[in-house]
């Protein structure tokens, strides 16, 4: 079957919207311009769709698997005969599930921001700098070369750049998207780096090629990668584990999180879209990707385990004290994120030990619904408040109801309560983890109480709670912004009833899909333990929140600081780069080096000064220096040189 | 006559030489250095006529090269002379030393 | 030791101390008259060396061209009487130093050499001079004696014209008028009509 | 004999003729107005020029006291052109003179005698041609009568050509005394490496040094190219310094082959001590010519560079080096010429905005200047590149990084005249100068030359072809 | 096609506009002048295509060999391979874009003009140039301009800066002259004469003590040219006091004069000594690389910003020379290619920011983009560039100099590479950090609270020249930055030929 006809246009009708939008939006299509992203958008939404109802219904398994097919493939820059960036769009089940989510949020997003960027200055742009980000994260699930993700890694990295900055003169705005570059890009040297080790040990960029070179025990590529170590840890494990922390940076796993809250000085339908449904989840993708390569190397994945625990906990933790509800929200990203990591790192390879990777995909699917959906509630929320404090809402329920609705249902499915969406994927990570390594399994489960805590905070303080007083309510916002909630509400309700595990595994067999209900009974547990805590403090106005804060005192406190993480980021590149580097740097260039060019031209200049006296004006001292130079070279020639 | 060694007499020349240059380097008056340019070539004719009549007899080489040499001094010391009376009449001294406006 | 010999070092000690005092004496007009009794001494030599043709040149160019032309510029310049102003001795040493050194050096050199006389007879005569100065072809000096009679008439044109008392410009430079500042003169009162004072 | 002897001397006759026919102007009882006369000596000295390059003899004349040949010629060709674009350019300054006949008997004095020089082939003549080329041209530094400092400088001159030729003297009679002989050939038979000819070979050097102002035989340069008229300055650093070093070649390559290993390291010292020197004293320079006197040392160090070549490459790119650098030295000299004879101002703080008055001359200089530095397309990086190739054939190496290296250094103060002209700014710069047509003919063949001669590679080729 | 066709158009166009009096014309004159270079450029591309791909495979097309100064043997020898004809298409894009961006030089813009041409003249001739004499000769005829360009029509300390620039870049062109010399001399064709003629000696076996000798000098000589550390200092000073125009050759078309020679003649003709010496200049440019961008991090000025960087980005050029591998050369020619573009129009966004607020201190300026839209966009394009986004011409530029370093196995090579690669991340910051403060951000207030007067009334934004200069260099480096193929397929035949002069004594996969 030939895909190329059409799968090519997936990416490249954004582009086109984005390069039409973007020389022309800003004059003259400025009113269309959402229009046409819209429409572009459900074009390759529909095909999205189509594409994917191929692959899985219509191909289907070749000889028990599914197949991994390149549609498209350019070579676009040679470097060597064996290694070549090319430019190739790769059909496996992962990247079809995502070019699925990542186009359906995308136009959910597109869809929602008509309404709520309406009389935007720079509207043109925004949806052109959207068209960016969905053309560059369709790239790179589609990417078939190694490199060639990295490609659209950068560019996905600027569009978030882009967007964050969107708002570009509020100063919180600028250094929030300056934050989230540089991080990713300090991540995304890992990636480059890991890349050449991969490569060149490979002998190819090529996914597949790669992948099977490194995979086959007995390749030389293998033997070669393994063997060789630096600094005592073999270059297959640095090469991963270099990969994997462009992912992380990526993915705002901890420690290089620390963008990803500042990140959402965006406009919210970015936040929604970028960080919290699409981007974030690259670096999980990423793995998922080299998941082969990474299972047969414990050490790099045993990383990816414990980052991605860590880095659940922590956020869920923080998360519970953040006022700020894009905050909260953007902790929970983090912490749900986490979930997906350690689930792949403690998944195993085919049938019931890779549940893990399955529950990973399957969250980050799930994932996309209720948290894109948490977002557009959000901004929703914050539309009609003019404030993301949550100190400033409250009973918000009466003036919202749709909002209030949707609202609710992700947060049941966040917290993983069934018959919601979130349910199904964290029974899976549990359960896969629970095999696996119970220490992690004890972290999820209590992160995933914590989860259902906050999030219930959340819902308690924005729409319960004492109500505020609103001044210039217009109601809950126009059809274009209450259609995708409504859309993603539903999306959120059902999706967790895909038999997902049927399509998507660690060795593209497929599982079947059952559920272990005896073993969701302590996680739903601890889910319901941690609404009723929020409920108990938040549901009503009452000082038993600040006094349980009071009573933690230090820990609250450094909870609420996000444990201090960036003013130690702050200290190192203030203080240690910009002026233990930076600035000797700059000194030495212009003291030392620069000096010593100057130095040489002072130094002639003295010496012409210095010698000055010997043109004194009198002829009898010429007559003497000319006598003296005889007898100079007389005594050079007739004595020293023989 | 030939008893007196050539060295000797090239000595006598190359001590003239010598003092004429003496001369120039420590005379401080314009005229006086005149002077010594005057022993200085004079003490050159010495050599020339002494290698021509000692060394090479059979041509005047030296000999011409000494009346050349009368000649052109009498025309550098009469320029030299003109140009001298010129600065005097400028700088109203002939001290070497006032004539060191230029320099560095 | 012939009387030859001795008669050479007489002369060779008058010319070399005449030289000397030449060079030394702080009375310009004295030194002078010891720049003809030392040219004098080499004429001198000249007859010693029996080549009396240039003994005779020596005497009336320098004898009686240069050293006049010399004594008469001394009286244009009025320094006769005056003590000459002492060089400073650092100059001085240095010159000594210098003229010695070198005076060692090139002698050492002129000796090592060791000149020896080929003992071959000297053949000289007035005519012989004459007609090779004038001769054209192989051993002629008629192209240098043309170009020492350029280099005279140049010599000549050049002296009249620096030495000719030149017409002011109407308006001085600012050197003349510097000058005019410093000694309150004019500068007509300068340069040759003060010849008589002297 | 005598068609032979007007054949063969062609060129000394012309100007001999010339020097007459301006003493009886002189003399004659009609005073000629200055215009006039710079007009008629302006196209007798075209007519000299020209005839220089017809019917090019080759000969000896007197017994091999002269002698002739095509390369001569050539040089003799080059000087003619000196003289007449100093000429032109000088026309501003000459005009209001009042010894214009004089100064013109006493520069072609010179010029003949720089020829009887160049053609000589005996240590008389040499010595000869040396005197009538320097006695005269002290007398013409002294051509600004009222100017105390063009009597010092001709009083500087005077003196130390004076003890320069004294010591040259005594070198030669030296030499003659160890080889018995004035001519060059039978020179080149007596000489050996034996130590009074190295001694006298020194005080030869030492002679040729002093006139083209070589380290340290050169401090008179500064002082008497100060002090002496633009028109004597130039001279002195084109025509008569280009006449030595023609010389130089010629009696070098020619004469002093037997000991050629002792001169080569002679000159290697010289030449690294003339860059050094010239160019450290250029640095500080506020006059133009006296600048121009220190850059002009530099520029020997240079040429000595590729005297060191001891090759055909080496003796052409002198000579034709020489050429470019009467066409470079001229063009700067031309501009400080007419400015210094129509405002008086020399010095480089003068020049500071001058391209807002005088964009044409600005350009003038500038392009002399840049061809000075070597910079190409102009003729002077030929030049400059063919003197240290040939140096570099030599193969030492050391030469040519520290010649290299200056040139560094001399672009640092050629382009501080630059900047003085293009970005100074100066409350009262030099007014805008209405010069004679002359002095603008001779700046734009200048001009004309430094582009031309080295793109064109024909003049190069011709000398290297004459060498051969 | 006849190559000195690049040499004559700048020079007629030169002429052409002396004697014009209106500045108009001039402007009007060069304008035409540039774009018939621009055009004459693409026949000539279109033409190394055709005779590439009905497989003329010889090293140098279009050659022409004249003698010029035969005693010497100096020819006028021209020719290009793809190497060369990618940096003539840089020149020509820098040239007509830095035509568009002065056209209102108003201040004796005859000359500027002249000036400018000029350099473009001997950029052109220095890559067509087979001969090492018309190499030197038209890398020396670069210099003045700039001095002159700097001098007058700069900013800031313009005098100290010109002279700095001039004496070092001379410094450079004589050290590369004695280079050349000592390479001249100890060639041999055979009958024992010596040639300058760049493929003959490419044919010859210099012997490697004198290589040794002569190397250092010529690649330092180039290395001053092209920013090699510690002999950048020119680069910052220079840079920022330049005219817009200026700034633009000098970094994009004068610095790449430098890392051409480096290749053509350093490393070409000498490769056993480049080999030898490689270490030293991977060291020298990892540093350049590393601290040029820690350098950049601590400027103000907008100017010493881009210039400093173009000192890390410089160092990428001498990095690929340096690795002698195939992919690193191609990657540091792909790097001169891009750099240029990429400097120039960062040049010419800076120049046009300053033209509208008389500052070029970032902490005087602010949110541009409200005011200036297309400028501002034209200075974020130029960083992103530089920072080595996909899809711009730095990224594929970094990443081939990259893939050819890490082709090495030692680990002092895959360090050095890491250090370079590092560099991406101040990078980031650094133009991040610009552009945070000067494009975007609230506008600065004077006193009273209004925006500053300068920046209101009349034309703000970009006029259609400005327009033109940043599209034009925009879509040189998107080009690059989207379709790389083409160049790489351009410049690796040149690659190749260095190659099999390199891999004589470099044996690499």
């Amino acid at each position: 079957m030939n895909y190329s006809s059409y799968i090519a246009l997936i990416p490249l009708l954004p582009l086109a919207s984005f390069i039409l939008l973007g020389l022309f939006g800003r004059k003259y299509l400025k009113e269309l311009s959402g229009i046409i992203g819209c429409t572009v958008l459900l074009i390759s939404t529909v095909l999205s769709l189509y594409a994917a109802y191929n692959y899985f219904f219509i191909g289907g398994k070749v000889n028990g698997v599914y197949p991994t097919l390149t549609a498209v493939k350019y070579t676009w820059l040679q470097f060597l005969p064996s290694l070549a960036i090319d430019m190739g769009i790769i059909l496996d089940p992962i990247s079809v599930m995502m070019i699925v989510v990542v186009s359906f949020v995308s136009l959910m997003v597109h869809i929602y921001s008509l309404g709520y960027m309406k009389g935007e200055e720079r509207f043109g742009t925004y949806y052109s700098f959207l068209s960016l980000f969905t053309f560059s994260m369709l790239g790179l699930v589609l990417a078939s070369n190694i490199f060639q993700i990295y490609i659209f890694w950068e560019l996905v990295g600027i569009s978030s750049y882009l967007l964050i900055g969107f708002y570009y003169d509020r100063p919180s705005a600028v250094a929030a998207s300056k934050k989230a570059f540089v991080v990713t890009r300090f991540a995304d040297l890992g990636f480059l780096i890991g890349i050449l080790i991969l490569g060149f040990q490979a002998q190819t960029l090529d996914f597949n090629t790669l992948i099977q070179r490194l995979t086959d025990t007995q390749s030389p590529q293998l033997l070669a990668i393994a063997s060789t170590s630096f600094l005592g840890v073999s270059l297959l494990t640095w090469a991963l584990t270099l990969v994997f922390v462009g992912g992380a940076g990526k993915s705002a796993m901890f420690p290089l999180h620390i963008w990803l809250p500042d990140a959402m000085e965006g406009p919210t339908p970015v936040s929604a879209l970028i960080h919290a449904a699409t981007m974030v989840v690259a670096g999980v993708y990423l793995v998922a990707r080299l998941f082969p390569v990474f299972h047969i190397n414990g050490a790099s994945l045993h990383v990816v385990t414990w980052v991605g625990a860590i880095s659940a906990f922590l956020a869920a933790v923080i998360a519970c004290t953040q006022t700020d509800i894009k905050r909260v929200l953007a902790y929970s990203t983090m912490s749900q994120i986490g979930y997906m990591m350690f689930s792949l790192g403690v998944s195993g390879w085919g049938g019931e030990t890779g549940l893990g990777y399955t529950g990973s995909m399957f969250h980050l699917f799930t994932h996309a619904f209720f948290k894109s959906l948490l977002f557009l509630c959000a901004g929703a929320v914050i539309h009609i408040a003019r404030s993301n404090e949550m100190k400033d809402m409250g009973g918000l329920r009466r003036f919202m109801p749709i909002t209030h609705i949707t609202f609710l249902i992700a947060c049941l499915a966040i917290a993983g309560v069934p018959p919601f969406a979130g349910f199904f994927s964290k029974e899976e990570i549990l359960f896969a983890a629970w095999q696996n390594n119970q220490v992690i399994y004890v972290i999820g489960l209590v992160t995933s109480g914590i989860t259902a805590f906050y999030m219930f905070r959340l819902y308690f303080s924005i729409f319960w709670n004492k109500e505020k007083e609103l001044y210039d309510f217009h109601g809950e916002g126009t059809f274009s912004m209450k259609l995708p909630l409504i859309i993603l509400g539903i999306g959120t309700a059902l999706v967790g009833f895909i038999p997902f595990s049927n399509f998507i595994s660690a060795d593209r067999k497929g599982l079947p899909s059952e559920l272990h209900l005896t073993f969701s009974i302590v996680p739903v547990t601890f889910a319901i333990i941690g609404i009723f805590i929020a409920y108990s403090l938040y549901f009503k106005q009452s000082d038993r929140a600040q006094k349980l804060s009071d009573t933690l005192g230090g820990l609250y406190r450094s909870t609420y600081r996000k444990f201090y993480i960036d003013e130690i980021y702050l200290f190192v590149t203030r203080k240690i780069i910009f002026n233990l580097v930076g600035r000797p740097a700059a000194w030495i260039d212009r003291n030392i080096v620069d000096g010593t060019m100057n130095g040489i031209a002072w130094t002639t200049g003295k010496i012409s000064v210095l010698i000055k006296g010997v043109q004194s004006g009198r002829v009898q001292s010429y007559a003497l220096y000319f006598f003296g130079g005889i007898v100079v070279l007389v005594l050079i020639f007739l004595y020293l040189w023989k | 006559m030939s008893s007196v060694p050539m060295s000797h007499i090239l000595f006598v020349s190359t001590a003239l030489f010598f003092i004429g240059m003496y001369g120039l380097f420590t005379r401080r008056n314009m005229i006086t250095m005149l002077m010594a340019i005057e022993l200085i070539l004079n003490s050159v004719n010495i050599n020339f006529v002494v290698f021509n009549k000692y060394l090479y007899p059979d041509k005047l080489d030296g000999i011409f090269f000494t009346i050349f040499i009368i000649t052109i001094a009498a025309a550098e010391a009469a320029v030299a002379i003109a140009i001298i009376i010129n600065l005097y009449r400028s700088h109203r001294s002939i001290d070497v030393e006032n004539a060191s406006e230029m320099k560095w | 030791m012939t009387a030859s010999a001795i008669i050479f070092y007489i002369i060779s000690a008058f010319v070399l101390g005449a030289g000397l005092l030449a060079m030394t004496t702080r009375k310009i007009f004295r030194s002078a008259i010891w720049l003809l009794f030392s040219l004098i001494g080499v004429a001198a030599l000249y007859f010693w060396l029996q080549v009396e043709f240039i003994a005779a040149v020596q005497i009336i160019v320098y004898v009686g061209g240069i050293v006049v032309l010399i004594i008469f510029s001394i009286f244009l310049t009025q320094q006769s009487g005056k003590e000459m102003p002492r060089q400073s001795l650092q100059r001085t040493i240095a010159s000594v130093l210098a003229v010695l050194f070198g005076f060692g050096l090139t002698f050492l050199q002129i000796w090592k050499y060791n000149f020896q006389p080929t003992g071959k007879s000297f053949n000289w005569t007035v005519s012989k001079i004459g007609s090779q100065m004038l001769n054209t072809s192989t051993g002629g000096y008629a192209l240098p004696f043309e170009v020492v009679s350029m280099l005279l008439l140049a010599s000549m044109v050049g002296c009249i014209v620096i030495a000719m008392k030149a017409p002011l410009a109407t308006n001085g430079t600012a050197d003349q008028q510097l000058l005019k500042k410093l000694d309150g003169k004019p500068e007509e009162e300068l340069g040759i009509t003060q010849i008589s004072e002297v | 004999m005598l068609t032979e002897f007007l054949y063969l001397m062609k060129a000394e006759l012309m100007i001999t003729i010339i020097i007459f026919i301006l003493l009886f102007l002189k003399l004659g009882s009609k005073e000629m107005k200055a215009e006039n006369m710079l007009n008629f000596i302006n196209v007798l000295l075209v007519i000299n020029l020209a005839a220089g390059f017809f019917n090019i003899p080759t000969g000896n004349l007197f017994g091999d006291m002269f002698r002739t040949n095509e390369l001569f010629t050539l040089e003799k060709n080059f000087l003619n052109f000196g003289t007449l674009i100093i000429s032109l350019q000088s026309y501003d300054w000459l005009k209001n003179h009042k010894h214009v006949p004089e100064f013109y008997i006493l520069l072609l004095s010179t010029l003949l005698g720089m020829f009887f020089m160049i053609s000589s082939s005996n240590l008389l003549m040499f010595y000869l041609g040396l005197e009538l080329s320097t006695i005269p041209l002290a007398a013409l530094c002294n051509f600004d009568l009222h100017q105390r400092r063009s009597s010092e400088a001709a009083f500087k001159m005077i003196m130390s050509s004076a003890f320069s030729s004294g010591l040259l003297l005594f070198g030669i009679s030296l030499l003659y005394g160890s080889t018995g002989t004035l001519d060059f050939h039978e020179l080149t038979l007596q000489l050996n490496d034996n130590s009074l000819q190295i001694f006298s070979l020194i005080l030869l050097i030492a002679g040729f040094g002093f006139k083209i102002s070589a380290v340290p035989f050169h401090l008179w340069t500064a002082d008497v190219y100060e002090g002496s008229p633009v028109a004597v300055t130039s001279y002195l650093s084109v025509v008569s310094k280009g006449a030595i070093l023609f010389v130089i070649v010629s009696v070098f390559y020619n004469v002093f082959t037997p000991v050629a290993n002792s001169w080569y390291n002679m000159i290697f010292l010289i030449s690294v001590a003339t860059m050094i020197i010239g160019n450290l004293f250029a640095l500080r320079q506020q006059n133009m010519k006296r600048f121009l006197a220190f850059s002009s040392i530099a520029q020997v160090g240079f040429i000595l560079v590729g005297l060191t070549a001891q090759s055909t490459e080496g003796s052409s790119s002198v000579i034709y080096f020489i050429l470019i650098y009467i066409f470079s030295n001229l063009g700067a000299f031309g501009v400080i010429s007419v400015v210094s004879a129509i405002t008086g101002k020399e010095t480089m703080d003068d020049y500071r905005g001058f391209y807002k008055t005088n964009p044409l001359l600005t350009w003038v200089l500038a392009i002399s200047l840049f061809s000075l530095a070597g910079i190409p397309p102009l003729a002077g990086f030929f030049g400059k590149f063919f003197l240290l190739f040939a140096g570099a054939g030599k193969g030492n190496y050391s030469l040519i990084v520290i010649a290299a290296l200056n040139m560094v250094v001399s672009l640092y103060y050629y382009l501080k005249v630059i900047k003085a002209m293009f970005m100074d700014a100066n409350e009262n710069p030099i007014e805008k100068i209405h010069s004679h047509w002359q002095p603008k003919i001779a700046m734009g063949i200048c001009v004309g030359g430094i582009l031309i001669t080295g793109i064109a590679s024909g003049a190069y080729n011709y000398i290297h072809s004459l060498l051969k | 096609m006849n190559l000195s066709l690049l040499i004559i158009l700048p020079l007629l166009t030169a002429l052409a506009i002396l004697p014009l009096k209106a500045s108009k014309q001039v402007r009007v004159v060069s304008l035409v002048g540039a774009s018939m270079q621009f055009i004459l450029v693409f026949i000539l591309l279109y033409f190394y295509w055709n005779e590439r791909s009905s497989g003329n495979t010889s090293v140098m097309l279009f050659e022409n060999n004249y003698p010029w100064y035969a005693p010497l043997h100096i020819n006028y020898h021209v020719g290009v391979d793809g190497i060369s004809v990618a940096m003539i298409l840089l020149t020509a894009f820098v040239v007509l874009a830095g035509v568009l961006v002065s056209w209102n030089v108003e201040k004796l813009s005859k000359e500027f003009f002249f000036l400018l041409l000029l350099l473009s003249l001997g950029a052109y001739g220095f890559f067509i140039s087979l001969d090492l004499f018309t190499l030197f000769f038209f890398l020396e005829v670069a210099v003045i301009p700039k001095f002159l360009l700097i001098g007058i029509w700069g900013s800031g300390r313009k005098e100290y800066s010109a002279m700095k620039l001039a004496l070092m870049l001379m410094t450079g062109s004589a050290l590369v002259f004695v280079g050349l010399l000592g390479l001249y001399f100890n060639t041999n064709d055979g009958n024992g004469q010596h040639t300058f003629d760049i493929l003959q000696i490419a044919q010859m076996n210099i012997p490697v003590s004198i290589q040794k000798i002569f190397f250092p000098f010529a690649f330092v000589g180039f290395g001053i040219f092209g920013a090699l550390f510690p002999f950048h200092t020119w680069v910052p000073d220079g840079h920022s006091s330049a005219p817009t125009a200026a700034s633009m050759f000098l970094a994009g078309i004068s610095m790449k004069l430098g890392g051409y020679g480096c290749l053509r003649v350093a490393t070409f003709l000498m490769p056993e000594a480049a080999h030898q010496y490689s270490w030293i200049i991977i060291v020298l440019a990892s540093i350049a690389i590393l601290y040029g961008a820690f350098a950049t991090m601590m400027q103000t000025d907008l100017k010493y910003i881009n210039a400093y960087s173009s000192v890390s980005h410089c160092g990428f050029v001498l990095l690929g020379i340096g690795m002698l591998t195939k992919t690193a050369i191609t990657g540091a020619v792909m790097q001169m290619v891009s750099h240029g573009l990429m400097t120039a129009l960062f040049f010419a966004s800076i120049g046009m920011i300053y033209d509208r607020t008389h500052t070029r201190q970032v902490a005087q300026l602010g949110g541009l983009l409200k005011i200036m839209p297309f400028i501002s966009t034209v200075f974020v394009i130029a960083g992103l560039c530089s920072l080595g986004l996909p899809g711009f011409s730095g990224f594929v530029a970094e990443v081939t100099v990259f893939m050819g370093s890490w082709q090495h196995a030692d680990n002092f090579y895959r360090i050095a590479t890491i250090i370079a690669c590092a560099s991406i991340v101040v990078t980031a910051v650094y133009i991040l950090r610009a552009v945070g403060k000067a494009i975007m951000g609230p506008l600065p207030l004077t006193a009273e609270g209004s925006p500053p007067h300068l920046w209101r009334g009349g034309e703000v934004d970009a006029r259609w020249n400005e327009k033109w200069a940043a599209a034009l260099l925009i879509v040189g480096i998107v080009m690059i930055g989207v379709a790389p193929f083409w160049l790489n397929d351009l410049v690796t035949p040149g690659t190749e030929t260095m190659m099999k002069n390199i891999g004589k004594v470099v044996m690499l996969k």
